[in-house]
């Protein structure tokens, strides 16, 4: 029978899933950030749910992947914060989408 | 004496000048030093033989050595490349851009001496490399647009060439323990090995490239033209013998081959009626003689081929001689056209005698130096249809050179009449003398026969009706001129372009694609299947 | 289930120097807030490249690899960081690299004397030390989290130097890579997850122990590899890396083409053959090989059609990049005894070091002429020689070993790909090799030509270049030449502790 | 039957993401997303794994929350949202998303047994160190480079927010956090919770050596409180040059590589603790920590300079 | 004692689910914002206060159910806070579905 653990696996698949999804299908660039953290968390619960199968010695659960959770919800802050400010310059300065106009070949400066 | 250091100088001398040119007072003259660039080489030529020496120890082991073929093609190149380096320090001077000129063509020139002297396969193809890419600065050089055109198609095949070697080298060495061989030793394991049809193919191609075997000649024509003068000169009758010495290196001659002998030669006497038919339809001088070099390397070629399907003995010296003399006159009509452009007519009735001398010698007129290598390289024919068709490639030599006197005195009507600088005129004569005179020195000694065969009565009817034959053709083709097709120079290459749209389309649709695939939902998409496609294969294929 | 201890070693604080070192002089940049910010960087990378060259020395000299068990715990529950002879030889390359740039950066991101802390010096040398403990951390780590935080470390310092000058075009590019980035990021973590869950340890030398043939380690291979190749612009992954090279400022475009890509590439490295089941799986190496020539022609032909010189070369890194994945085939069908000692694979790594080389100097002799002419149009160059020589011949001996000419560390790498293709009947991937470079020299000549026509009537140098700064670019390019005198067999050095790992 | 809450707890979870990812408005979806993150800490005290809920709740539901909802603000109305992709594209990204999906969930559902852990290695050692909460001495002791490359990466993080600034604004300030509408109850908010807030983050870090709670988690606690004032207008964001503020955003890295270094002396080594001093230098370096990561997190949400330098 | 704390914890948890159900419904029927914001303020304060109230008794010691207080004490601050927040920028024509 299926356990709690699990089922929370499951979870995280499912989290991946949707968050792959909207990272490959979404245009906007903020909503691509968004899809990012939804897939890591779903990565996340993936190390959680090796944390709580390896239960053992007095410890509810491994704290190694635990401890490597908690590092990489940092790293993930930290590039949705650099992500954000790049974006919200970009918008500033004039541009709004990925996708690459084609360059202006009068343009000067070197590219 | 040991003679030996003059080896390492034939390369370091050449490589010592460009260095120098960093001083911008060295490189301000280094057009005044070109002449002396190949001395060590020709002093080499004449008093160093059979040494080896090794200038980088195991496991790089660059060795250096000279035997009698390399000695023949150096002493050869080293005079003819003396020779066209005063001719170009007068010719030259005051140019834009004749420092640069100097420094390609001190680069060509140490890569073009040094094919002679290597014994390993990695020195073999770092000089032959640099011949070839450095003289893509001389074809390039005068920056307009038929040599722009002429540099892009020598530089493509150049490195076609180069792919074509290296794959063919690696085959050969793929054997080997120990990263670099020496040629021979590489050569001698190749009969017989796993790879050796595919390696053996891959080494004609190549080296045939070089020499212009049809079709794989089209650069020819465009480039030996274009370059100034003297460069012209060195490209036509000394660069191309990198391709011969590079065939007579790799091929292994020892072994009877009857295959690929047969192959070579076919190859090299279509090339040599090619050469002949396309070139007279040409109109430039310079033009008739690079098809000439085309159709004289196909000589060569079919010599070898010939040596090759039986394995004969001496096969290696007697192409060597062969292409010596080609060297030598070839870079001595070049010269000749260059004065005789400068000068007009003022002194043409006093050129144009040697200069057919030099012409039909390479047609094998009775008791000129022609005579002598195609002598010499006849035996090995046979006596079948082959050797028929070596013969009769002679009555086409002195076809195209008809052809050639009678454009030269055309370019003399054409050309303003200047006084003759004496340097040059001497730098003319000098090769022009060599030639003549060096293979009578070197005959006795390369060949069994001694040189009153030569001139037996037997053998001056041999050399003599082919000639005669070559001149009726020239007389009808006069009278027929207005008729003969004009073929663009370079032939089947202007073919080639006419792919260019489609080229520039394959671009086109690259760029596209590239497009599309670096828009983020396709990216991204392609992402997931590569990891969906590396776990299935990680999974069920083991 | 615990493998045999890593067993520090003598010297192997030096390790821990390596990554620290470039730390400390970031955050003193930082906290400082100095007028002149690139002098403590001028400070940090001498020593750097010192301590590279003493671990380089010590295990040479011992003929071992040197470690250091962090903290003395041992893996699995800790980490261990391990220099053998490969990681080595790229601390030196990265260390050199890194001292080049920094002295021809000296030009472009100097403080201005009349001003008090600047963004653009600040914001590079933190970033480019940033970037250099990254680096050292993927090279020495042995711990696949470990490596995964080294990636992002690498992923933070590199994403800002691209849009360094802040044009729309560049924050778009910067935007893109680190997008990107991110994904092979996550799939990279989810295999690292899905491993500890098969195993329990991340360890390197662990997980070699255990690796099993099952599903678990399939998916996560399959994942951490293609999350890496993003990471490293493989064809048809390469979308982010044309701009975002070709936008960033020159010094940074070197570091970025000539390490930062092959950072990922080393852990695809370390995966395959210390990690992944041996022997090897066939069909993933093919895969990997035809992506690898899918990469060379592709993108050669698509620097061949670029107007720009920075997006040429920047194609150029991504065909280049391409060779790299040749050795997976290579190195399998070969019939050495270890993997090190085959041709292939010294021939894979003697391209990644030539290359990083070549293409530093490339980039950076593309940036001084593209500040002495102020523009990097390929069609207006004309001039170039005469205003800059010694940056003109530098891109010439850079292009030399790109096409793989000899004599250059490319030709010899090369050569090796191709001598091992050989022995091992793998005749697409000699194909592909030769007409690579072909390819390659097409486009390095289309631009030497140009750069060596004469200057046109009007033509008028924006910016004077001082010599240092070209002999510079000249001695990495002739650094990238010199290679070429190694001689073709494997080295031993290269396969320094890779025999007798823990 | 007891499967049953948890259950819920992952529908919950699912419905929440998959809103997210498809709802039409931006700032819907970013509520979503902080939805999915409060949801996501409560599974993680189902997994019994409650410092990574407390961190999730801070960061993951909080922190990132607080980024994209200004964000949000900052972007005005929604213009490239409505953009859509061919029907093929969205199904083979489906398809395949959902391989990856089932290929995960094969692995999930059977797993390797025993299941392999360091639980018990970890254990083992926690008396060396002396402290209580094993994630902890895993972050601050076993594993402690990657904590310590994680500031860096901190760091790094600022620097590439602030590299992100129009060069004649640099040194200046971030623009201020302030509401559309200034407003009675966030100011009040905002002078009543930090003192308390504070306490709870103290309690936070203090408390992480031994029960659940640590430096991030605390760290963060001092970050809201930080930003609440900011976004009340009770104080303006500071200066980017400002010494004081970059010597507090180092202090936790500095003081955590000189703890390293020490190791060197008073230890075996680089990171390496004596076990009698391990638990005061471990707090140590947790309080300078959780310092640093207050200012940078509260820095990282502010952006980049905004105003020229006074 | 314990049956005692057991029935009070009972009951006061249970009347607080009450109230949450009761704030929920209305938050789901009532016609716009600001009577909605009414309904879940009114029926979360009580019911939160309530289930605290109710959890008070099984504190294992004194500092929990301090703790407990605490919480109960933030959440009114926090819940007050919001919802004036959120009234005040519905009354300046917010979004009034």
């Amino acid at each position: 029978m299926i356990g709690s653990t699990t089922l929370y696996g499951l979870c995280a698949t499912g989290l991946v899933a949707i968050g792959l999804y909207g990272l490959v299908l979404h245009p906007s660039p903020l909503r691509k950030v968004i899809a990012f953290n939804l897939l890591g968390s779903g990565t996340f619960i993936l190390f959680g749910v090796a944390a709580q199968r390896g239960a053992a010695a007095g410890l509810l659960a491994d704290p190694v992947p635990q401890a490597m959770v908690i590092t990489g919800i940092v790293v993930a802050f930290a590039a949705t914060a650099v992500a954000v400010a790049l974006l919200l310059r970009l918008v500033e300065s004039g541009g709004s989408t990925l996708e690459p106009s084609a360059p202006d070949p009068q343009d000067d400066r070197p590219s | 004496m040991d003679w030996s250091f003059l080896l390492v100088a034939t390369l370091a001398l050449p490589l010592a000048m460009v260095v120098a040119c960093v001083h911008h007072l060295f490189f301000a003259r280094v057009l005044s030093w070109l002449p002396l660039a190949p001395v060590p080489g020709l002093l080499a030529a004449l008093f160093e033989r059979g040494d080896s020496i090794v200038i980088a120890p195991a496991p790089l082991r660059l060795t250096l050595a000279l035997d009698d073929v390399g000695a023949m093609l150096l002493g050869g190149a080293s005079l003819l490349w003396g020779a066209a380096g005063l001719y170009a320090s007068v010719s030259m001077r005051g140019k834009p851009g004749s420092g640069r000129f100097a420094i390609w063509w001190l680069l060509t020139l140490t890569g073009s001496l040094g094919v002679f002297i290597v014994a390993d396969m990695t020195s073999f193809y770092l000089v032959f490399s640099l011949a070839s890419l450095a003289a893509y600065g001389l074809v390039a050089f005068e920056n307009t647009a038929r040599s722009r055109r002429a540099s892009r198609v020598y530089m493509a095949l150049a490195l076609l060439g180069e792919a074509l070697i290296l794959f063919g080298f690696v085959m050969l060495v793929s054997a080997m323990p120990g990263g670099n061989p020496l040629i021979r030793d590489a050569v001698a394991m190749l009969p017989g090995s796993p790879l050796e049809s595919p390696a053996v193919l891959l080494l004609i191609l190549g080296f045939g490239l070089k020499t212009g075997l049809v079709p794989l000649h089209v650069w020819m024509p465009l480039a030996h033209p274009v370059a100034p003068i003297p460069a012209s000169a060195v490209l036509s009758g000394i660069i191309v013998k990198a391709g011969v010495i590079g065939l007579i290196r790799f091929l292994p001659l020892e072994v009877p081959s009857p295959d690929w002998g047969m192959a070579l030669m076919v190859l090299g006497l279509l090339t040599a009626f090619y050469g002949v038919i396309v070139g007279v339809t040409q109109q430039h001088p310079k033009t008739v003689l690079a098809y000439s070099t085309v159709s004289q390397m196909g000589v060569v070629a079919a010599v070898l081929g010939a040596g090759l399907s039986t394995g004969a003995p001496g096969t290696a010296t007697l192409a060597a001689f062969y292409a010596l003399h080609h060297l030598l006159v070839k870079g001595a009509l070049f010269l000749g056209v260059g004065i005789v452009g400068a000068t007009g007519t003022r002194y043409v009735s006093r050129v144009i005698i040697p200069m057919a001398l030099l012409a039909f010698s390479l047609a094998g007129l009775p008791l000129t130096s022609g005579a002598l290598a195609k002598f010499a390289t006849k035996p090995l024919f046979g006596d079948g249809l082959a050797a028929f068709m070596a013969t009769l490639s002679a009555a086409g030599s002195a076809l195209l050179m008809a052809h050639f006197l009678g454009r030269l005195r055309t370019l003399a009507d054409e050309s303003t009449g200047d006084v003759a600088n004496a340097s040059l005129v001497f730098a003319w004569a000098l090769v022009a003398a060599a030639s003549l005179i060096l293979p009578w020195v070197l005959f006795p000694e390369i060949t069994t026969y001694a040189l009153s065969e030569t001139v037996s009565m037997k053998a001056l009817w041999v050399a003599s009706w082919p000639v005669a034959i070559g001149l009726l053709l020239a007389l009808f083709l006069k009278r027929i001129d207005a008729s003969v097709p004009r073929i663009p120079e370079g032939d089947v290459i202007v073919l080639l372009e006419r792919l260019q749209p489609l080229a520039a389309r394959c671009g086109t649709a690259i760029e596209r694609t590239d497009l599309v695939l670096r828009r983020w939902p396709v990216a991204s998409i392609v992402l997931l299947m590569l990891a969906i496609a590396f776990g299935t294969a990680l999974q069920f294929s083991r | 289930m615990t493998p045999a201890a890593y067993t520090a070693t003598e010297g192997g604080a030096l390790l821990v120097v390596a990554i620290v070192l470039p730390v400390i002089g970031m955050l003193a940049i930082f906290a400082l807030g100095l007028r002149r910010a690139e002098r403590i960087a001028y400070l940090v990378l001498p020593v750097g490249l010192l301590v590279a060259l003493a671990i380089a020395a010590d295990v040479a000299r011992s003929g071992a690899a040197v470690t250091y068990v962090l903290g003395g715990w041992q893996p699995p529950l800790g980490i261990a960081l391990r220099a053998d002879g490969l990681s080595v030889t790229l601390m030196v390359l990265t260390a050199v690299v890194l001292c080049a740039v920094g002295l021809v950066a000296r030009g472009s991101f100097s403080t201005p004397p009349d001003k008090a802390e600047a963004r653009s010096p600040m914001v590079f040398w933190t970033l480019i030390l940033g970037l250099w403990c990254a680096l050292n951390t993927v090279f020495l780590s042995q711990d696949l989290f470990n490596l995964f935080v080294a990636l992002e470390l690498l992923t933070f310092s590199a994403v800002p130097l691209v849009c360094l000058d802040g044009r729309r075009e560049t924050l778009q590019a910067a935007l893109r890579y680190l997008l990107f980035a991110l994904i092979g990021s996550v799939l990279y973590l989810m295999g690292a997850a899905l491993l500890y869950g098969a195993y329990g340890t991340l360890d390197l030398a662990g997980l070699r122990l255990l690796a099993r043939n099952d599903l678990a380690t399939s998916v996560a291979l399959g994942l951490m590899i293609a999350g890496l190749m993003a990471k490293a612009a493989l064809f048809p992954l390469h979308l982010w890396l044309p701009p975002a090279h070709a936008g960033a400022p020159a010094a940074a475009s070197a570091v970025l083409s000539a390490l930062v890509v092959k950072a990922p590439f080393f852990i695809i490295l370390r995966l395959w053959f210390d990690v992944a089941p041996q022997p090897a799986n066939a069909m993933a190496a093919q895969m990997l090989a035809w992506l690898g020539i899918a990469s060379i022609l592709f993108c050669s032909v698509m620097a061949l059609r670029q107007a720009r010189l920075k997006l040429m070369i920047a194609y150029s890194t991504v065909a280049q990049l391409g060779y790299l994945f040749l050795m997976f085939p290579l190195v399998m069908a070969s019939d050495a005894p270890t993997a090190w000692e085959s041709v292939g694979w010294t021939g894979g790594v003697l391209q990644l070091v030539s290359h990083a080389l070549a293409k530093a100097s490339m980039f950076l002799a593309a940036g001084l002429i593209a500040e002495a002419l102020g523009h990097d149009r390929i069609e207006n160059l004309d001039g170039a020689m005469s205003v800059v020589p010694i940056s003109v011949a530098a891109f010439g001996l850079a292009g030399l070993s790109l096409m793989g000419l000899p004599p250059s560390g490319g030709f010899v790498a090369k050569l090796m790909l191709l001598t091992a293709a050989t022995e091992t009947a793998n005749w697409w991937i000699a194909a592909a090799i030769l007409l690579g470079g072909i390819l390659a020299a097409s486009y390095v000549f289309r631009v030497l030509n140009r750069a060596m026509a004469a200057p046109a009537s009007d033509f008028a140098c924006k910016a004077s270049i001082p010599l240092y700064r070209e002999l510079t670019v000249l001695g990495l390019a002739i650094c990238a030449v010199v290679l070429g005198f190694v001689p073709l067999q494997p080295f031993a050095f290269l396969g320094i502790g890779r025999v007798g790992l823990p | 039957m007891s499967l049953l809450p948890d259950f819920a707890l992952m529908l919950l979870i699912l419905i929440a993401a998959v809103w997210t990812v498809s709802a039409r408005d931006r700032r819907d979806s970013v509520i979503g997303f902080i939805v999915v993150g409060l949801l996501l800490s409560l599974a993680w005290i189902r997994l019994n794994s409650v410092d990574v809920a407390l961190t999730e709740a801070a960061v993951g539901g909080g922190a990132t929350g607080l980024l994209l909802l200004r964000a949000c603000a900052r972007l005005g109305p929604n213009e490239t949202e409505g953009v859509s992709l061919k029907v093929s594209l969205r199904i083979l990204t489906g398809v395949l998303c959902t391989v990856v999906a089932v290929a995960l969930a094969t692995i999930v559902l059977y797993p390797i047994e025993p299941a392999p852990t360091l639980a018990p290695t970890a254990a083992a050692h926690m008396g060396e160190i002396g402290l209580g909460n094993p994630v902890t001495v895993v972050l601050l002791a076993y594993r402690a480079i990657d904590t310590l490359l994680e500031k860096v990466v901190l760091v790094l993080a600022l620097i590439g927010v602030w590299a992100l600034t129009p060069d004649p604004l640099w040194g200046g300030a971030p623009g201020s956090l302030r509401a559309q509408h200034s407003s009675g109850p966030l100011t009040f908010l905002a002078q009543v919770l930090p003192p308390v807030g504070i306490v709870i983050g103290v309690y936070l870090i203090w408390n992480g050596a031994d029960r659940p709670g640590g430096t991030f988690q605390g760290g963060t606690v001092l970050a809201a409180m930080w930003l609440l004032v900011m976004m009340a207008d009770l104080r303006e964001p500071p200066e980017i040059r400002l010494h004081t503020l970059r010597r507090l955003v180092v202090l936790g890295p500095v003081v955590f590589l000189v703890a390293g270094f020490a190791g060197f002396w008073i230890a075996n080594g680089f990171l390496s603790y004596p076990p009698d001093l391990a638990k005061p230098i471990i707090v140590l370096v947790e309080a300078a920590l959780a310092l640093s990561i207050a200012v940078i997190l509260g820095m990282l949400v502010a952006g980049p300079a905004a105003r020229a330098p006074r | 004692m314990s049956l005692m704390a057991d029935t009070l914890t009972i009951a006061a948890v249970s009347a607080g689910l009450f109230f949450f159900l009761a704030g929920t419904v209305g938050l789901l029927r009532f016609p716009d914002t600001l009577t909605r914001l009414h309904a879940l303020t009114k029926a979360d304060n009580l019911g939160f206060g309530l289930i605290v109230l109710g959890l008070l008794p099984q504190s294992p010691d004194v500092a929990s159910g301090l703790k407990l207080v605490v919480v109960w004490l933030l959440v009114q601050l926090a819940g007050a806070s919001a919802s004036q927040l959120i009234a005040q920028f519905a009354s300046k024509g917010g979004p009034s579905a």
